[in-house]
C-alpha cells in the first residue's frame, strides 16, 4: 500500500487494561474474547470506581436535601447532566432527561408525544431496520391513538431507501422514528437527510441512538433531530440509566410520563401543577449512581477521542470482513456503504446458536446469535437469525484471527 | 473427551445433518406447534396414535439448531413403535437428563442412544433447544385427537 | 423498670464498619450522622461489592447471549429475582417485576390496571397519608380514563379512619392504593384490615412499601395483597431500581407497560405478540447490576435479622420520642399508635430549613427538612413543612443525643 | 467567626423574627407571588412605583425559614426610595454576591447591610431561600402596573 491509512495512534493494550473483565479468563481457561458489544460493552475502571465512591462516600438523595450528602449528590448528579449534554452537543442541560434505558426514552416519546400530538388516522414513521424497542412503543401508541404505522423499506444491502421515504411524507405524518445505526446489521443510516427531509414537512425527528453513541461522534445540534436516545451500558456506562435528549419546545407540550415525587410543583387531591423541565419527566428518586458513572464513562471516551475510536473500529471491521470474505460458506448479512464495526452473518450447513456455543466454549469468543431483537430484518433477509460480531476499540486484530480461527474449526465440526 | 466434543457428538451432527422422519405424514392424529422465541427455532409434529395408544408413527418439520434439529430426529426415532406411557416415561427421564436431575450412566432408563444428549446439562442457554421437540410431543399427544384431524 | 424489653442482641459498632459511608466525616470535619433514612439508605459493603464484581467479573447481557457472562449474568440476575420473592414470600418469582424504583412500580400498575379495569365513573381510592408517588399516577389515570379519586381520611394523630374508608367501599372503586409505612408521619397503616374489608368487595389493593420494607417482615401472602411496590435505595440497595409484586391474575389481564426487546414473543410490523411474565413487563435491557446489588442487600438484611432490625428501631424511635417530648418548644406531627422509626417535628419560631442547615452545618446530621413528598399531609397538619428524622438500625443513641443537643442549640440561636 | 454563624448573624435572626413592612398595603401599582416549591416558601410583594419610576411603598407577606424573610424584610429597607434602575441594580449585585460572583468586601457596591447575606454562597441548598423576595420584587416591578391595580 502506498498511500498511508488513517492512524488512530491509540495503544490498544494499554486501553485494556482500564477494562478489568478484559483480564478475566471465560470458566477460568481460555481468554475472554468479547464481541458482542453492540449488546452490551465492558466498564472501563473509572466507572466502577465512580460507583463505588458513590456509595462510599456521596450517597444521598438529590435534590431535596439541605445537609452535605444530598448537597454533593445533588451537584454530581446534575454536573453528570451537563457532561451528557456537553457529550453529544445538547444546547441546555434540562433537554437531557435521565431514563432507565433507551427503550424506555423511546416509550417515553412514544406515549407522551403520542398524547399530544398524535390522533386518528395519524401517521408515524419508522424503517424496516429498527429494534423492536423502536418498534413496539410505536406500535403501542398507534393502537392505542388510532393512528398508523409506516415502515419505510430497505435493500437487499440493508440499506434505508430513501425515495420510499419520500414517498411516505404527507402532512398526516406526525412523526419520524428511526435508528442512526442498525443493532443487527451495522448500516449507519442517512438520518441527516431523513432529518432534512422531514423537517420541510416540519415532521420531527426521533433518532435510536443506542449504536451510536459508542462508535461515532454525535452533535444533536448539527443533525436538527427533535429526539435523541441511548442507554448507558451501550456507552461503556452502568445499567439501569438511559438518556433521552429533546427539543424543549416539544418537551414543553408534552404531558408528563410518570407521576410522583420531583416531577411537582404542588399537588392537592385535586389537581397537580407539574415542574419545568427536566423534572416533569423524571417522577421519583432518581438512578443517581448510574447517571454520575455514566457521565464518567463519557468523560473516558472522550480522553481517548472519538474520531480515534472511530478510525480504529472501522480498521477492525475491514479486516474482519476480509477475512471472512474469504471464507466460502460464509456470507455477510447487510452491506451497507456506510457500516458500523459489527459483522451479522450465516454460515452454510450451521446455525447460529452452533457457532455461539462453539466459539463460545472452545475459544473462549462472545458473539451474539439469535435475531438481534429485529425480527422484521430477519423476516426480510429471509433468515430465522444470525451470528453478530460487534467490535469495540479494545478489541484487536489477534481476537478477530481468533474468531477466523473459531469459525474454519466449526466448518469442520460440521463438514 | 472435551465436554464439548461431547456435545457436539457425530451422532448429533449426523441426525442434524440428515435428520430421520422428517416432513409431513399423509395422516395424523395428534399435531402440535413447538416454537422457541429465544433463537427461533420451530417444530412441527405430527403423530399417529392407534386405538391401543400406540405411537404408529411420528414425524416432523421445522428448522433450528443442530441439537434442536437432532434432539427431534432421534426422538422419532426412539418413540415410533411405543406405546404412549412409554413414550411418556422416556420424556420424563429425557428431561431429567438435561435438567441434571438424571444420570443415565448410573441410573436405570429408556433413553437408549438419547443419553448422547447428557452433554446438554452444562449448557443453559441449549436446555430449550434440546427439549422443544420433547415438549412438542407431549403437547401433541395430550391434546384432543379430533382437534387436529383435520390435518390429513 | 422490672420487666425487661426484648432485646435485639445486634453489635450495632460491628454493623456500622460494614457501612463504608459511616466511616466519612462531612466536609471533614464532623463525623457523619445519618438520619434521613427514610429518603435513602446508605450501602454495606456487601452491596458495593457485588456491583463492582459484576462489572469486573460478570457482566454481560441477560437472557439472550449463548455465552459464558451472558449464562453467568442471566443466572445472578434470575437468582435475584428468586431471592426477591423469598424475601417478601411472593409464591413465584415471575410475579416479580423490576422496575426503576417504585414511583415506577406504581405507575405501571395505575396505567396497565387502569387500561385494563378502570372505566368512566369507575373510582380509585387512596389515603390522605400518600406520597406523591401514591398520588400524581392516580391522579393521571383517573383524568386519562374518567375516573374518580377518592381520598380516605385520617384523624389528628395521622391515622387512617377505617371507617371513613368503610364507606367508600362501593362497587364502582375498582383499586385501592394506600401506603404501608408513612414516610411524612412514620404512621404504619392497618394494611391487613385494608386489604380483607377492600376484598369483601372484590376490590385488588396495591400497598406502597416503600417505608415498610427496609424495617419490618414483609410476608405479601399472608397479607394477601394484590400488589406491592417498594424502591432498592430505600432498602440499602442501589439506586435505579425497584421491585413491582402482583398476583398473576392481575398481571395476565394487563397490558404490557413498555414496548421493546424481551417484552415480546414474536414482532412483525402489523401484529406483536407479548411475552409470559416477568417479562411482558420488563422491555429493554433491565438493571441487571443494580437487581444482583439488591439481592445482596436482602440477603444482608436477613443475616442480620429483620425481627432484630424492628425491635431495635423501636427502641431507637421511643428514646429519640421521650426525649423530643421534653423540649416544649418542639412539637412531634404525627402520633399514631403503631409507628415506623421516624419523627416529624416543629420546632416553634424556627423554620425547620433552618433547623436542616444547622444541624448539618454545626453537628454534621443529616435530616431532612420540607414537606416530604406529601404536600397534601402537610396542609392537613397546617404546616409548610416539618422536619423529619428518620432511623435506621445502624444509628445509635449517642446520634440521638446528638440530635437533641443540636435542637436545643437551635433554640437557643433563635431565642 | 464561623461560616455558620456568619449566615445566621443577629441581624438576620432579628430581622426573621420581627420582619420589617410586612402587611398588604392599601395601595399597590405592582404585585407579584414568589412560592419556592421545594421548601414551601411563599411571599407576596407589592409595591407602590411613582410617575418617576421611585419605588415609593414596599411591602410583603409571606412564610419561610429566617433567610427567605430576613432577605424579604431586608431588601424591603434596601429598595424603598430607590429609583427602579436603582433597585434593578442592587438586584443584580444581590443576585451575584449569593451566586458567588460579587465580593462585597472587595468589589464596590450598593448592598450596605445586604452584605450580611453574603454567607449564603456557602450553602447551595439556601441561595433559593435568599433570592425568592428579590425574583418576586423582579418579577413585580416589570409587570404592567395596570394588571395588578385592582389590589387597593
Ligand atoms: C411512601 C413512599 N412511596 C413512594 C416513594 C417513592 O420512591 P422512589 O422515589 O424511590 O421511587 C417514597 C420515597 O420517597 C416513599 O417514601
Ligand atoms: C438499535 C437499538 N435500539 C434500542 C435498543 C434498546 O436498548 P436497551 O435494551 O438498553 O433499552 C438497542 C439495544 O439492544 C439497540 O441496539
Amino acid at each position: 500500500m502506498l498511500t498511508q491509512a488513517k492512524t488512530h495512534n491509540l495503544n490498544i493494550q494499554l486501553i485494556r487494561e482500564e477494562f478489568p473483565i478484559l483480564q478475566t479468563k471465560v470458566r477460568d481457561k481460555t481468554p475472554l474474547v468479547y464481541l458482542d458489544n453492540a449488546a452490551t460493552t465492558q466498564k472501563p475502571r473509572a466507572v466502577i470506581e465512580s460507583i463505588n465512591r458513590f456509595y462510599s462516600e456521596q450517597n444521598g438523595t438529590v435534590r431535596r436535601g439541605v445537609y452535605f450528602l444530598s448537597e454533593q449528590a445533588t451537584a454530581s448528579f446534575e454536573e453528570a447532566r451537563q457532561t451528557i449534554a456537553n457529550f453529544i452537543n445538547a444546547p441546555k442541560s434540562s433537554e437531557i432527561i435521565f431514563t432507565k434505558g433507551c427503550t424506555e426514552s423511546i416509550n417515553l416519546v412514544a406515549q407522551c408525544f403520542g398524547a399530544a400530538f398524535l390522533q386518528e388516522n395519524d401517521e408515524v414513521i419508522i424503517s424496516a431496520l429498527e429494534h423492536h424497542a423502536n418498534i413496539v412503543p410505536w406500535q403501542m401508541a398507534c393502537a392505542q391513538r388510532k393512528a398508523k404505522l409506516k415502515v419505510i423499506s430497505i435493500n437487499q444491502n440493508g440499506e434505508i431507501d430513501l425515495e420510499n421515504f419520500e414517498s411516505l411524507l404527507t402532512e398526516r405524518v406526525k412523526i419520524v422514528a428511526v435508528s442512526h445505526i442498525s443493532n443487527a446489521l451495522g448500516s449507519i443510516n442517512p438520518i441527516k437527510e431523513i432529518i432534512q427531509k422531514a423537517h420541510k414537512f416540519n415532521i420531527p425527528v426521533l433518532i435510536d441512538g443506542a449504536q451510536a453513541v459508542p462508535h461515532c461522534k454525535i452533535d444533536v445540534q448539527d443533525l436538527d433531530c427533535d429526539f435523541y436516545a441511548f442507554s448507558g451500558h451501550k456507552v461503556y456506562g452502568p445499567t439501569g440509566i438511559g438518556v433521552l435528549y429533546g427539543k424543549t419546545k416539544y418537551l414543553e407540550k408534552m404531558p408528563p410520563y410518570q407521576g410522583g415525587g420531583d416531577m411537582i410543583e404542588t399537588v392537592t387531591f385535586e389537581k397537580t401543577t407539574y415542574a419545568p423541565l427536566p423534572a416533569k419527566f423524571e417522577a421519583g428518586t432518581p438512578a443517581i449512581a448510574e447517571a454520575i458513572g455514566l457521565a464518567v464513562a463519557m468523560n473516558y471516551l472522550q480522553t481517548i477521542g472519538l474520531d480515534k475510536i472511530e478510525i480504529y473500529e472501522k480498521q477492525l471491521l475491514n479486516y474482519a470482513t476480509d477475512k471472512m470474505q474469504e471464507i466460502p460458506e460464509l456470507k455477510i448479512i447487510g452491506n451497507a456503504c456506510q457500516k458500523a464495526s459489527l459483522i451479522s452473518f450465516v454460515l452454510e450447513g450451521v446455525h447460529p446458536h452452533d457457532i455461539g456455543t462453539i466459539l463460545d466454549q472452545e475459544f473462549g469468543i462472545a458473539v451474539r446469535a439469535g435475531h438481534h431483537c429485529a425480527q422484521p430484518v430477519m423476516k426480510f433477509f429471509k433468515v430465522p437469525a444470525t451470528t453478530r460480531a460487534s467490535f469495540s476499540f479494545y478489541n484487536t486484530y489477534t481476537e478477530i484471527d481468533s474468531l477466523i480461527a473459531g469459525i474454519k474449526h466449526i466448518l469442520e465440526v460440521f463438514k | 473427551m472435551s465436554k464439548l466434543s461431547q456435545l457436539y457428538q457425530q451422532l448429533i451432527i449426523d441426525h442434524c445433518k440428515k435428520p430421520r422422519n422428517f416432513g409431513k405424514p399423509e395422516h395424523c392424529t395428534h399435531h402440535c406447534e413447538g416454537h422457541n422465541p429465544l433463537c427461533g427455532d420451530n417444530i412441527s409434529l405430527y403423530l399417529e396414535v392407534d386405538e391401543e395408544d400406540i405411537v404408529q408413527n411420528i414425524k416432523f418439520e421445522g428448522s433450528g439448531c443442530s441439537i434442536s434439529q437432532a434432539s427431534a430426529s432421534m426422538m422419532t426415532q426412539s418413540l415410533k413403535g411405543k406405546s404412549k406411557e412409554e413414550a411418556l416415561q422416556i420424556f420424563e427421564e429425557f428431561q431429567g437428563m438435561i435438567m441434571g436431575n438424571l444420570d443415565p450412566e448410573i441410573e436405570e432408563n429408556k433413553l437408549g442412544k438419547l443419553a448422547v444428549f447428557s452433554g446438554v446439562k452444562e449448557y443453559p442457554s441449549r436446555v430449550k433447544c434440546a427439549i422443544l421437540a420433547w415438549h412438542a410431543f407431549n403437547g401433541a399427544i395430550n391434546s384432543d385427537g379430533k382437534e387436529v384431524s383435520t390435518e390429513e
